[in-house]
């Protein structure tokens, strides 16, 4: 059983602080929905408001056209796994999987199955007896997955269960979760601050700021095709290039004047911008350094970061603005030489000075 | 907390209108049965006889019943009662004493023995271990102690050829004998409290400290107590708070004398109630008590407050 | 001076010589309690003849063989015993119940009680204590165990320290029991109350301590010699008949109603300071 | 009271302790019936007794100061005695006037009196000969005047280095007061003739108060002791006369049987005050008694009570062993009391022994307060006459708030 | 005044547990050295031994010649960020910069002064009056290194120091932090488990594991020429692909048989090479996918992680193993897909059983 969700026009205030405005959202059946935002922006006070910890304000949460925003959080048929884990200290492991299972009184056999197919599933089929206390922190995690699948539940909601681990054991669990989300078919929600988990995990992601919804979409559609200058900013590292712009037309496709005088053909349509200020959006993949007669522009390096498999300029531009190009592992830039900056017209993207996004026809292009 | 608690309500109240919804934070009557056992004797032990005591010291009342209505009489009979202001001052007096002493020597011992070694332990243990005793045994010492002809001190003195001090029948030092008693019978609580502010201090902070070239000194003034601040201001209301309702060292150690220099208030209020019979006076001067008390913290509470403000 | 077992280099000298003057201090300290064990330790004529023989051999234990022969201090060793067991048990259940429900539930004016419950810990004992004398008087409590146990009960300070320490425990695990189909009272019973064992440990040995050695209450409550707690008990054996008992008697009373409170008090040292620490905290 | 703890040969106990606990285990042991279960309070024992009785739970029998009886009786609180002593076979007449005066109130006997007992002149005559204040038929020289009084104690520690008088000035209240009132009785002072009203800003109070305070500046007295270690000190022969009262009379002629102690050096005498001044011969005096309190009681109990009356009466003898006044006259003539150590001599006391009015109440009260007055003015904490005013302005105080 | 840093045989034990064992390194004066290792490797020891917060049980460390290794902390010119900050909570951000400078005595106007140029610096100007409990974590942090900056020390030693920003803020105070090396001439010593953090800022990286140094070198030489297979595993996201292979030879290069059968090339010397069993170590940038003929073996795509501007795909070869190949960022590979997979044999790294490495000849290729 699997669930599909429907969020109408939920609001949530905490005194006169309201949170959540009016918000609505539909997550198919089986699919994988990661709510992406700032720290603060009200992800997690969603994800608790569907499963019943917090109360709904207005609106309403419906699970396969039931309503069920005012059912007690146990008779959702929801399981949680929570930041910190919240598993039960004085439990063992086995104890904690089979707690929730004891409460609705299913026979013992059953709950011995159900944990024992989970631990063998997420292998700590060795930690049963344990208490949490004598886990590592990924263990922990696992052990709180396992809490959740034993449950069977219509949904899962996760909120933030990587942020407590280090960096290496993060990749390496989110890679399982990834695996595990095919062989357990249910609806998954999933919060996070981090956009690289989003990016990998998502079937769709959920951009949050500020209240509200800022875009809905896959990976690569909020990637290539941000619906605001905030969803460009806050999806991809390094983070887009913002440059201030002038802007005339060729051929109904916008070219754009940069601060240093520079002029760059880009591939959206001149048609329906609108707004006075506007500024051009490029990724750090698409400023190369130039070989001769391809730079669009030249600045000159003040930061070099080194990631191994690419190399990132922070260039500054005559201008005063900064962009960071990228270049290959090995670059033999060094700090304060002059570079050739070749920009991708073809990749970039508009926004005025509200924030608004206008791309290029086509498919984004990573 | 507080503003959860509000829009609970607030969202309690909207839910009532729409439907019956189930608010795992609203606040529900049914949610109280947890507190009920708890609040049914904090009302009809302490609540209620509170309210009796200051209904109690508007009559003239004895051991045996209530008489008559007098309004705020057993007030006035107080504050002309030389005993009882005298108990008042011996009660601050004694405050005076012991407080700063206590919070002081408890702020000493704490600094010296905040260390994870196994010797720190057991003299942590040592200090402490006086408070477990109770009153009348740390009296019965402390009397022997100090009884004039073969107590100790008059036996230290006595090999020196001296004669040593009558702490408990010189008028001048019954007081500061009562409160040497005290403090040692107390020390062992602020030096707890003490010990474990220190140790919520972060360890980082006096690395710091060490790298920024800070003498130990410098370290004590300039890191240590300001971190503690709270925690100095929580003892000090503690140990008023406690040592206000002195009784049994005085009871037993001089019966209030001699000549009341070491009556505190609340054996005032005990002689009056069981000696005397005069149930109304004692009521009404454990009223004044309850308010010199609340007094006493809130001003100790806003004083720091203030100067925490300002700092 | 406040560096604990740091590593910080050059930092040992100035710590030893502290170290020293705590050891000298303690030993002041214990000194009033190792002269009372010695005079305890003495023959009562010897005692009144010469006070200076405490510090020399004989000494004897008659004095401890003679309290044993009292068949009324065992009675009043069990009375305290009933009575503080008693109060410690039953406060650590009032005050769970309600330091949870303090917590972690919401229920119509619950700020408004703690706070008034807070206010009560301000109240000292005198203020209540006629009314309260008069209450049971008139309930026919006194001179009974609960009469001895309930105004105890009535404290705030139990209330206090538990609803503090539920509420350092996080919410997520209330939350995912909930979502785990556990009613409230199976989740304070079967997911939190376990983790509150400090908490109850630290409350036990409090309230056991101070009501063991509570003397106001019981020297009016507990009049008769069949109820007297061990400290009244004490107390009444100090004065008139037994003065002319002896010093050495006196002090081995002194030294017998201590002991079992000093040795509790060893057992438990570990707990108790974690205990004043962790009521500190917060 | 441990050494009698299972005693019940009366006659081999000594001291107040010994002697009651091995009645009360006899009269245990002699009625199987019957069960009385002792208590004993810290001394005075009064305000828990007034807890007891104000907690509608007082005990069925209680010895109580024939001072007290007033406070309780007023309330109601005392059954009246008269008819169950008459069932048992005790008659008022029995008793010494000084002891039936003490337990009658409003025309009642309200307890039955076991003793009277007053303070006295303890004596370590060792001490005394050394000064020289012994007489040739070896009884002490005691002072007839304050002036001989003054002398005599100047001339003991010239003689011996050691203060003429042991008393428990420290933290101490009844012994003051008890002096008061016997040397007021000595002036014919009648500070109490109304008893809701009290005169003591007097020159009568005002002399007794400047003979101590001259004894005490002379340094005449031990200063600093309390009571036990009063007792201690007068037993390690610190001083020459101890103030203390009849009940010490078995305890301390046992010490002086005793080889090697200070008592058994010269002797122990043991003698009323002396009349320091030329009114009526008299000292302070009270008395124990036991009260039975008001209850609802089956007759059976009533009887229980009525059996342990009169027992304690048949055993009157045994108790004033202790050193007390026996309160029954056929015993207070017999040979065998008056073959008891010293009882020669204080036998005068039942005729000396005078109580305050019966109807002054919170007779305790008073003692503290008086006390404490006397000891600021004796230490000099206090000039004397404010001393007295103020003793006059609280005890009234005190009793027009009864 | 900058400081050139000897340590010599260092060993730190805690009880009988060893946590350092003599270990040595030079440190050049005025260079960033980053410290990189997992958790529990012995980073912050030897860091604190350096600031003598912990003592050195053998061995000496020195600063321009000199012994310091039992001079107090506050002797050795020496500042520390610590990862907490360790500010002092009841002090002003002016007051907790000037602490250090007021404990030996500078006089007043040097300390505002040295105070007002490191706010300049900073850009803290406006919060010199505020307690750090009203600043943010990025604020805080920026105190806490202005508190060492004002100290003009010969070296500055940094803990972790960007462990506690969420991760916007520590790609920004990354890049400031790169500014502020340029700017302050000192020796720097940085903590880190994050190996970006130490691509990126160090000239010499000093990856420590297990009480020891696995290898010195710069950002460039450890992620293309690691000096064991620890090293290989712990720099680079994702992980490196290891292959257990079979070796042969051709013209004197190594020749690696894959366990699906198929031979790959490779760059490296077969002289040198001993041991029995070998793995062949590859970087995801390596392993591309191929069109037709170039295809080295063939996958199935288990997992895909879209990271916008590139795609990883975890494919499962025929012999079992899982490789990680790189795609564009708007790969239109679907999870199941069978795909080609070239590898690039100039860009792989052989390891034996013990973790030894040899590398091809030339300089790596990022
Ligand atoms: N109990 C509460 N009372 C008042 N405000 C609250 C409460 N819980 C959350 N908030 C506020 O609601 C907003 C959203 O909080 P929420 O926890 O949903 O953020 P989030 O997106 O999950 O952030 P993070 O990534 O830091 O977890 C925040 O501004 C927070 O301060
Ligand atoms: N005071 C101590 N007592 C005992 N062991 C200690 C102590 N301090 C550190 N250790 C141990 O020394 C080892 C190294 O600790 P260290 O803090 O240097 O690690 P680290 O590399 O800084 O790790 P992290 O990245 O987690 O900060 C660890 O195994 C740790 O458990
Ligand atoms: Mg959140
Ligand atoms: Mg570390």
């Amino acid at each position: 059983m699997t669930a599909h969700i429907e969020i109408r026009n939920v609001s949530k205030r905490y005194g006169s602080l309201t949170v959540l405005d009016g918000l609505s959202l539909t997550i198919k059946a089986n699919e994988f929905i990661v709510f992406l935002g700032p720290s603060g922006c009200g992800k997690s006070t969603l994800l608790r408001m569907i499963a019943g910890l917090d109360s709904v304000d207005d609106g309403t949460i419906s699970i396969n056209g039931e309503r069920i925003d005012n059912l007690p959080p146990g008779q959702r048929d929801i399981a949680m796994v929570f930041q910190s884990y919240a598993l039960y200290p004085h439990m063992t492991v086995a104890d904690n999987m089979a707690f929730g299972l004891r409460n609705i009184s299913l026979p013992a056999e059953v709950i011995s199955a159900r944990v024992a197919e989970a631990a063998r599933m997420l292998e700590i089929g060795h930690l049963l007896e344990r208490k949490p206390g004598q886990l590592s922190g990924g263990q922990r995690q696992r052990v709180a997955i396992g809490r959740a699948i034993v449950k069977e539940p219509k949904a899962f909601l996760f909120d933030e269960p990587l942020s407590n681990l280090d960096a290496a054991l993060r990749v390496r669990t989110r890679v399982e979760l990834a695996q595990l989300r095919n062989r357990v078919r249910s609806t998954m929600i999933f919060v996070t601050h981090d956009q690289i988990e989003a990016m990998t995990l998502a079937d769709r992601i959920v951009v949050m700021n500020n209240r509200k919804i800022e875009q809905i979409g896959t990976p690569m559609e909020i990637y290539s095709r941000p619906a605001s200058r905030f969803v460009a900013t806050f999806v991809g590292s390094p983070t887009m290039n913002f440059l201030p712009i002038g802007l005339s037309g060729e051929n109904g496709f916008a070219r754009a004047r940069l601060p240093d005088g520079t002029e760059l053909q880009t591939a959206i349509r001149l048609d329906g911008i609108n707004g006075s200020e506007h500024s051009l959006g490029i990724r750090a993949e698409a400023v190369k350094l130039a070989n001769g007669t391809a730079a669009t522009t030249t600045g000159k390096v003040e930061v070099i970061e080194r990631l191994g498999d690419r190399t990132l300029l922070y260039t500054r531009l005559e201008g005063g603005s900064v962009i960071i190009a990228e270049d290959v592992g090995n670059s033999r830039v060094a700090i304060g030489d002059e570079v050739a900056l070749a920009l991708d017209g073809a990749r970039t993207h508009l926004f005025d000075a509200e924030g608004r996004a206008w791309h290029n026809e086509g498919v984004g292009h990573g | 907390m507080a503003e959860a608690t509000l829009s609970g309500s607030a969202s309690a109240a909207k839910a009532a209108t729409r439907q019956a919804v189930q608010n795992i934070n609203a606040p529900l009557w049914r949610n109280a049965v947890f507190v009920a056992p708890y609040l049914f004797l904090f009302v009809t032990l302490l609540v209620v006889p509170l309210f009796w005591s200051i209904w109690l010291s508007l009559h003239k009342a004895d051991a045996f019943g209530i008489g008559r209505f007098v309004g705020v009489d057993n007030y006035f009979r107080l504050f002309r009662d030389k005993i009882f202001i005298q108990s008042v001052g011996n009660t601050f007096y004694f405050v005076f004493l012991t407080v700063p002493a206590l919070a002081l020597i408890g702020l000493m011992l704490a600094l010296a023995l905040n260390r994870k070694t196994r010797s720190a332990a057991a003299l942590r243990a040592v200090y402490f271990s006086s408070s477990v005793l109770s009153v009348t045994i740390v009296t019965l010492i402390w009397r022997i102690v100090f009884i004039g002809n073969f107590g100790l001190p008059a036996t230290i003195y006595g090999w020196f050829g001296a004669t040593a001090p009558a702490f408990l029948s010189d008028p001048k030092l019954t007081m500061i004998g009562i409160a040497i008693a005290t403090v040692w019978w107390c020390i062992g609580l602020p030096m707890m409290l003490f010990l474990s502010a220190l140790q919520q201090v972060p360890q980082e902070i006096y690395e710091a400290a060490a790298l920024d070239n800070a003498s130990r000194w410098r370290t004590l003034w300039h890191i240590t107590l300001p971190s503690i601040r709270r925690t100095f201001v929580l003892v000090i209301i503690i140990e008023i708070v406690l040592q206000f309702q002195l009784f049994g060292q005085a009871r037993l150690m001089t019966q209030g004398g001699p000549n009341n220099v070491s009556k505190p208030i609340v054996l005032y209020i005990y002689e009056a109630a069981f000696t005397k019979w005069d149930l109304g006076l004692g009521a009404a001067a454990s009223e004044i008590l309850f308010i010199l008390i609340m007094l006493a913290a809130m001003a100790q509470y806003f004083i720091s407050r203030r100067r925490g403000e300002e700092g | 001076m406040s560096s604990t077992s740091s590593g910080i280099v050059g930092r040992s000298t100035g710590d030893r010589i502290i170290l020293i003057l705590v050891i000298v201090l303690a030993l002041i300290m214990m000194a009033p309690i190792a002269w009372v064990i010695a005079l305890s330790l003495k023959d009562n004529k010897e005692l009144m003849t010469d006070m200076n023989s405490v510090f020399h051999a004989p000494y004897t234990i008659n004095n401890y063989i003679n309290i044993l022969a009292t068949s009324s201090v065992f009675r009043w060793i069990l009375n305290s015993l009933i009575v503080s067991g008693g109060l410690t048990v039953m406060t650590l259940i009032l005050s769970s119940l309600a330091g949870y429900g303090f917590a972690r539930l919401n229920f119509p004016f619950r700020n408004a009680l703690f706070i008034i419950v807070l206010l009560g810990l301000a109240v000292p004992e005198q203020a209540v204590l006629i009314a309260r004398h008069q209450l049971f008087s008139w309930l026919k409590f006194h001179n009974t165990y609960h009469g001895l146990i309930l105004p105890g009960l009535a404290a705030p300070f139990g209330v206090f320290l538990m609803t503090q320490y539920f509420r350092a425990i996080p919410k997520e695990l209330d939350e995912a029991a909930l979502l785990d189909n556990a009613s409230r009272f199976k989740i304070f019973w079967k997911v939190l109350l376990p983790l509150t064992i400090p908490a109850q440990a630290t409350l036990g040995i409090f309230t056991f301590l101070s009501s063991w050695n509570d003397y106001f209450w019981p020297l009016i409550s507990g009049t008769k010699k069949e109820m007297y707690t061990l400290t009244i008990g004490i107390a009444s054996t100090q004065t008139n008949f037994a003065q002319s008992e002896g010093l050495g008697f006196l002090m081995s009373q002194a030294v017998f109603a201590g002991a079992p409170i000093l040795i509790l008090y060893l057992f438990f040292q570990k707990y108790i300071v974690t205990a004043v620490s962790g009521a500190a905290v917060r | 009271d441990a050494e009698f703890g299972t005693n019940t040969d009366v006659s081999k106990a000594v001291g107040e302790c010994g002697i009651i606990t091995s009645l009360i285990n006899k009269f245990n042991a002699d009625n199987p019936d019957v069960h009385v279960i002792v208590t004993t309070v810290e001394w005075p024992g009064y305000d828990q007794l007034t807890a007891q009785f104000a907690a509608g739970d007082p005990p069925d029998i209680v010895t109580v100061h024939h001072s007290v009886l007033g406070d309780y009786q007023s309330k109601g609180l005392l059954m009246p005695l008269d008819d169950l002593l008459k069932t048992v076979g005790v008659s008022p007449s029995d008793f010494t006037d000084a002891s039936l005066s003490g337990v009658t109130k409003d025309g009642k006997i309200h307890g039955l009196p076991i003793d009277n007992w007053t303070m006295l002149f303890h004596v370590n005559l060792d001490l005394f000969k050394k000064a020289g204040l012994v007489n040739a038929d070896g009884t002490p020289k005691l002072p007839a005047s304050v002036d001989e009084l003054m002398a005599q104690a100047k001339q003991f520690k010239e003689k011996t280095g050691k203060p003429y008088f042991v008393q428990n000035l420290a933290n101490e209240v009844a012994l003051y007061t008890r002096n008061l009132y016997t040397y007021l009785f000595q002036q014919d002072s009648d500070f109490f003739a109304d008893p809701k009203q009290v005169k003591m800003n007097t020159a009568e109070a005002k002399k007794v108060l400047e003979m101590y305070k001259a004894i005490y500046d002379n340094d005449d007295t031990t200063k600093d002791l309390d009571y036990a270690a009063s007792i201690n000190a007068f037993l390690a022969g610190e001083g020459g006369v101890h103030l203390n009262g009849t009940w010490v009379i078995g305890d301390y002629t046992a010490s002086s049987e005793t080889s090697g102690t200070a008592l058994n050096a010269g002797g122990y005498a043991v003698y009323p005050y002396p009349q320091l001044f030329s009114g009526k011969k008299a000292q302070y005096a009270d008395g124990h008694s036991w009260a039975v309190s008001q209850k609802d009681r089956t007759p059976e109990e009533e009887a229980a009570i009525g059996k342990f009356l009169k027992f304690f009466n048949d055993n009157d003898y045994e108790w004033s062993r202790t050193g007390h006044l026996p309160a029954v006259k056929a015993v207070l003539e017999s040979d065998a009391f008056k073959k008891l150590p010293h009882r020669d001599t204080i036998a005068p006391i039942a005729t000396l022994g005078t109580p305050l009015p019966s109807t002054v109440q919170r007779q305790f009260a008073i003692q503290d307060i008086i006390g404490q007055e006397m000891n600021a003015a004796i230490t000099g904490q206090k000039e004397i006459d404010a001393a007295l005013a103020d003793m006059e302005s609280r005890i009234n105080e005190l009793l027009a708030n009864i």
